[in-house]
């Protein structure tokens, strides 16, 4: 794809730039900065490039589909259990789906994933069942693990936070000479975190295999992108620390399975980390915490609304004879149908054990801690709350 | 008079302070259209414009780092940080500029900075937005640490903080933020800093807390006073640091028995500070150990069970009754 | 037996554990060629390569958020961070990631680091190269703080702390490094974590410390035995948090008076924890207060002056014989 | 210059970049990043760029060859001083005196300049005495604040951590509406420092008038810069976060002098920050403490004392007909003296005084400081230390 020739251009323009403590004379031709590729493989209108059309199969098209579908189902179902008091704050991936379920599809088990908070679709993929999730929204300590043989982090909670142990990750697997790779999700706000920049540039000095997606959504909270930084390019930052860097239509899920299973060749091949600005928009609410009408308008949410990756999605399976309209209708409801399970799984599952937060902080509770254990569970006692 | 929430008497401080001052601009994210993820700014970036309510990008400790240049430059900067949390990313500038430039200058630049940021646990929220590490400031040379407990004291306090010239970190008890209405004057008001206040007087033992666990604390020496004819001190701390040991000290003085009672971890805590420097002044006056009732040695638990992390009035209740009894 | 300095006696313990396990590596600052500024880690990446002993980019931060990773993919990374003042840039990670991620995951992963860094004043240094900031770390639920004082205990408790499963901050006295030599033995030796030494016994007080302020300490100690008659109780903490207070309390119990001694700041210091839990635990064995002498709450002075601000054993002496007369 | 005309170019093409927030459609024509203007007046040999020439008087020109000359001299005196035992570590500024001496050349006494600790010939411009410098490194408290009417931030220890208070000076002076600038430097090394990061993009977001020096001079301690980072055009971070980004010969006078004067001119019309690389070379130890002949070789070392700014710029000077060999020993002589009395004036200077150092940290000391402050009084008393 292009943007690896890109890469090697790249390459050769920064060879003729004098090394500062390489003993060479000053150059004085100025630094060619090169490009930076855009990739849009299906247009708004479900258009495709045939060009860039890529070769997927037909059940690895329908499989990540129906995912993109679930993964909206999932957000719908959690909007109505917070909406009843039944689930605490969280962060719907509505009109991200093609990004965020994107981004995995080219990861294997062995490889591992350190997402966001906005990654329903993605972890659902990476093998979270969707009632786990539920139990991690709704305040249980026991959703929180990754289920066994998935190797993901939890999703990151301070913004940036999770990146550079992402990193670390990478790092590790060139340390122990391991061919898998780390993909890590953000957004455009957390690109403004200094210790996101740090992650970058360990990454490239490292060649560390891992990949770099910034969601950028157009907003972080209220604060739109363009007050975010003064580049809107946010892909500009992995080129500023030397990685082989794209921007995506994140609304195009073509453009994201075929980038990231690009980036994740070349993490496995040895050639270190890639950075990907995915561009896509938050069609809801940041979190059910918060009210988007007081700071943004209907209109360019409308319009967003047209781009919508699901319907292009369907617009060109249709097209291509994969789906019709009541395949559509099908798969929506069988969604929704296994949404709805996943919540009455979760509602019959036991109440959270209130003794076990002492447990699991160091292998060995020191003894100083038991005493406070049991300084707590006699509280529990007082206050008559079964163990 | 008007009845008002935390949140509102802390909007309405900061809109005093901006109109009284123009060198008064506040920094954070979300606070300008938003009004601040708790609305604690609302309205005020309609009223003082972009230039005096910045949105930031974010970045804490972009935003406490620059704040810092700001007030090295005479200007006197309120920072919101959008939870407490969310201060280690600003730890650096904190402890290495905010606290020392000052000093480092021998007093030739202030740093009037007021960081406001909501703490606390209470609200059912997920990791990492309700903590409580005021004892991280108390420990750093150079803070000035407040903790309000109502709307009135938070009105008061802020304004305070907004004139002093040193920096202060303003912790919010979030739990309080809309808890109850309280009377808060229509003229402004101004708390000295660095004063506790004895809330009730008592003769039979001491409870000092501050913050949101002034809740149950009342609720405790109610309870005594009605069911157990026990007649307990209470000491809202108001200010952690520097601390105001004569205010504790004088207490324990005379009732010779004393609880102290805050969320936050226990080890190295505010507790551990106060009960060693009543072991310093009023040795001779204790009856009975120092009880302490805190948060424990864990990260604040998430939120289906953070309810029993948190103290309650039963358990002070208990302690109470076990002080007096001890011997 | 070979007599080593402490700066030898941890790279001796660095070089016995690499060789031991080929998951421990090495990440920090002009750690490879340059063997550190202490030289801690001379030669390290001669014997054992760039791919263990990886020279950083200068961000601390960026250090241990990648060392979190590293260790969650079963790598087990010592860090070094070149002075403990700037593990300032690195709070958020530490208080936010390294203590916590196995508590957020249940047990699922375990975080392996050993982050090394020297402290502490004595060497005139500038500004923020003299620091004593343990009690953050102790505060800090999810981690554990070893300190060691000499070059033989250090060499021991550096190899527990790295074949440890959990998060240490390993704190090294810089003033210690080459003050002396000790007796080292040749094989490899671990000490427990967790556990205080009574460095000498005695019955008329205890007297507890930690890291390079165990030297005044002790001489303090051996003048009040020589010239007084004074039997002093010394006790090394060695590990801060958790704290061994098992052994603090046996040995007050049996003295009835205590005294503290260390650099860091006083407010919320690890004094403060100490005289907190005393107050617990052995109340009504006190017969006088518990004493500390501990930096002040003013940033560590500019080089000039340090030696003022240390503790020295004449003060120590004097307030052992305060401590002994009082009532 | 050259690099404002890349600036415009550059703003053209992000135009037509889409902003992801406003609803129109994605472009996929590749963004184009555009160059990294390099500047260079004086080559190595003195011989100047006619076209590029700049037309500073005769008297500019001298008190700034003056400056570099006493910068060496005093950096020597320290060394001497230091090896004596007389003087505290410190950073010493040899090899570096254009990139240090020249980017204060266009600073105002209104302006405010927030440096690194290898900046001695800037503060000596700045109006820094000689003596007070020995007394800062000599670990003096009364070293450290700037001399009454010089804006300046004492120098920066903690690697990186001055940058962004220098951002929020700028910020301060939009906020002021005054028509000053800021002028920040620091290191390769500190390039990687997150907070770094952070400065920049604040700078840019603000429209801050701030003048951001990266003094690349190949080394970090023991790091060379290409283990630093992937990309060894540091100026390319200024791109990254949107603002014009330059790379300067950094032993070139004349060009450093042009490039701040250039960016200070922008940061005065309310044009925002400027990212300056200046390519340069520590020719010393790192600091006192440090021995470099344990991580690098003395032939690098030697290439580049064949491109020392002083030598350079007095071929310059002397093919002006400004300066000759006689003038130039007095020059040196007069210098060295300058040290010499400075020195002098320091040893003279009285003792420190150990009982201020409770005085400065609040405005008015507090009640519970002031019993500690007693208590160490107290100490001292009992030391026999006099007050
Ligand atoms: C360090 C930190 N600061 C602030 C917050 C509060 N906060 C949560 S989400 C958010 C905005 C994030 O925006 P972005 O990175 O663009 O991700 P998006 O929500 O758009 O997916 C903020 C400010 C936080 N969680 N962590
Ligand atoms: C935050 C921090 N980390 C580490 C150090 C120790 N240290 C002092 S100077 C230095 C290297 C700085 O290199 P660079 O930024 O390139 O500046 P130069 O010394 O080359 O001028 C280091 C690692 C420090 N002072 N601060
Ligand atoms: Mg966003
Ligand atoms: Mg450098």
């Amino acid at each position: 794809m292009a943007f690896q020739e890109h890469e090697k251009k790249k390459t050769t323009s920064s060879e003729e730039v004098v090394s500062p403590n390489t003993p060479s004379a000053m150059h004085t031709s100025p630094i060619d900065l090169g490009h930076i590729e855009v990739l849009q493989i299906l247009n708004e209108h479900g258009e495709v490039d045939s060009g860039l059309e890529p070769d997927f199969s037909d059940e690895k098209l329908l499989e990540v589909y129906r995912s993109m579908v679930l993964a909206r189902a999932f957000d719908k179902r959690m909007m109505t259990m917070q909406r009843q008091g039944r689930m605490g704050t969280f962060a719907p991936n509505i009109g991200q789906e093609a990004c965020i379920v994107g981004q995995v599809t080219s990861l294997t088990k062995d490889d591992w994933f350190s997402p966001s908070y906005r990654s329903f679709g993605a972890q659902i993929m990476r093998g979270w069942s969707m009632k786990h999730l539920m139990r991690l929204w709704a305040g249980f300590h026991d959703g929180f693990p990754p289920p066994k043989d998935v190797n993901d982090l939890p999703f990151s909670i301070v913004i940036g936070s999770h990146v550079l142990p992402a990193v670390g990750i990478g790092m590790g697997m060139n340390y122990k000479k391991k061919r898998d790779c780390v993909l890590v999700n953000y957004g455009d706000g957390a690109s403004s975190q200094g210790a996101v920049s740090e992650a970058l540039n360990f990454a490239a000095v490292y060649k560390a295999p891992v990949i770099f997606i910034c969601e950028n959504n157009g907003w972080a909270i209220s604060t739109p992108t363009k007050k975010q930084s003064a580049n809107e390019v946010l892909a500009t930052h992995g080129v500023a620390h030397g990685m082989p860097s794209i921007r995506v239509d994140g609304n195009d899920i073509l453009a994201m399975m075929c980038a990231t299973k690009e980036a994740t060749n070349r993490a496995r091949n040895g050639e270190g980390p890639t950075f990907i600005e995915a561009i896509t928009y938050r069609m809801s609410l940041h979190t059910t915490a918060d009210d988007p009408k007081v700071y943004r308008n209907d209109e360019e949410v409308k319009v967003w609304e047209s781009r919508c990756p699901i319907k292009r999605f369907e617009t060109y399976l249709t097209n291509k004879g994969i789906l019709d309209a009541d395949s559509i209708e099908k798969m929506v409801t069988s969604c929704n149908d296994e949404a709805i399970q996943a919540r009455d799984a979760f509602y019959a599952m036991p109440p959270a054990d209130p003794t076990e937060i002492f447990d699991h902080l160091f292998n060995t509770i020191p003894e100083e801690l038991q005493k406070q254990k049991e300084e707590y569970l006699k509280r529990l006692h007082q206050k008559g709350v079964d163990e | 008079m008007s009845k008002l929430t935390m949140v509102e008497a802390i909007n309405l401080a900061l809109s005093e302070e901006m109109e009284r001052d123009e060198n008064v601009c506040m920094l954070g994210e979300d606070i300008g259209v938003n009004g601040g993820v708790f609305r604690a700014t609302k309205d005020l970036q309609k009223k003082y414009g972009e230039e005096r309510v910045m949105d930031t990008p974010l970045a804490e400790c972009g935003i406490v780092g620059t704040a810092i240049g700001m007030a090295v430059y005479g200007v006197r900067p309120v920072v919101e940080i959008q939870f407490s949390g969310f201060t280690m990313q600003a730890f650096d500038q904190i402890e290495q500029n905010m606290a020392r430039l000052r000093n480092r200058t021998r007093g030739k630049y202030n740093i009037p900075i007021v960081l406001r940021t909501p703490f606390g646990g209470g609200i059912r929220a997920v990791e990492h937005h309700s903590e409580s590490r005021e004892a991280y400031w108390a420990h750093t040379p150079g803070l000035k640490v407040v903790i309000p407990s109502g709307p009135r004291n938070a009105r008061a306090l802020l304004a305070a903080a907004i004139r002093e010239d040193d920096p202060i970190i303003f912790y919010e008890p979030k739990a309080v933020y809309r808890a109850f209405r309280e009377d808060v004057p229509d003229k402004p008001e101004i708390m000295e800093i660095g004063k506790a206040e004895v809330v009730r007087t008592g003769k039979d033992i001491t409870l000092i807390s501050y913050g949101a666990m002034m809740r149950p604390c009342k609720e405790a020496v109610n309870d005594l006073a009605d069911d157990h004819g026990i007649d307990v001190e209470l000491i809202d701390l108001l200010t952690i640091s520097p601390m105001d040991t004569e205010t504790l000290a004088a207490s324990v003085q005379k009732t010779g028995r004393c609880i102290i009672v805050h969320e936050g971890q226990r080890t190295c805590g505010v507790a551990a500070e106060i009960i060693a420097r009543l072991n310093e002044v009023v040795f001779e006056f204790l009856e009975a150990p120092i009880k302490r009732i805190t948060g424990f040695d864990i990260p604040f638990p998430y939120f289906q069970v953070e309810e029993h992390f948190l103290p309650e009035s039963e358990e002070i209740i208990l302690a109470i009754k076990d002080t007096i009894d001890w011997q």
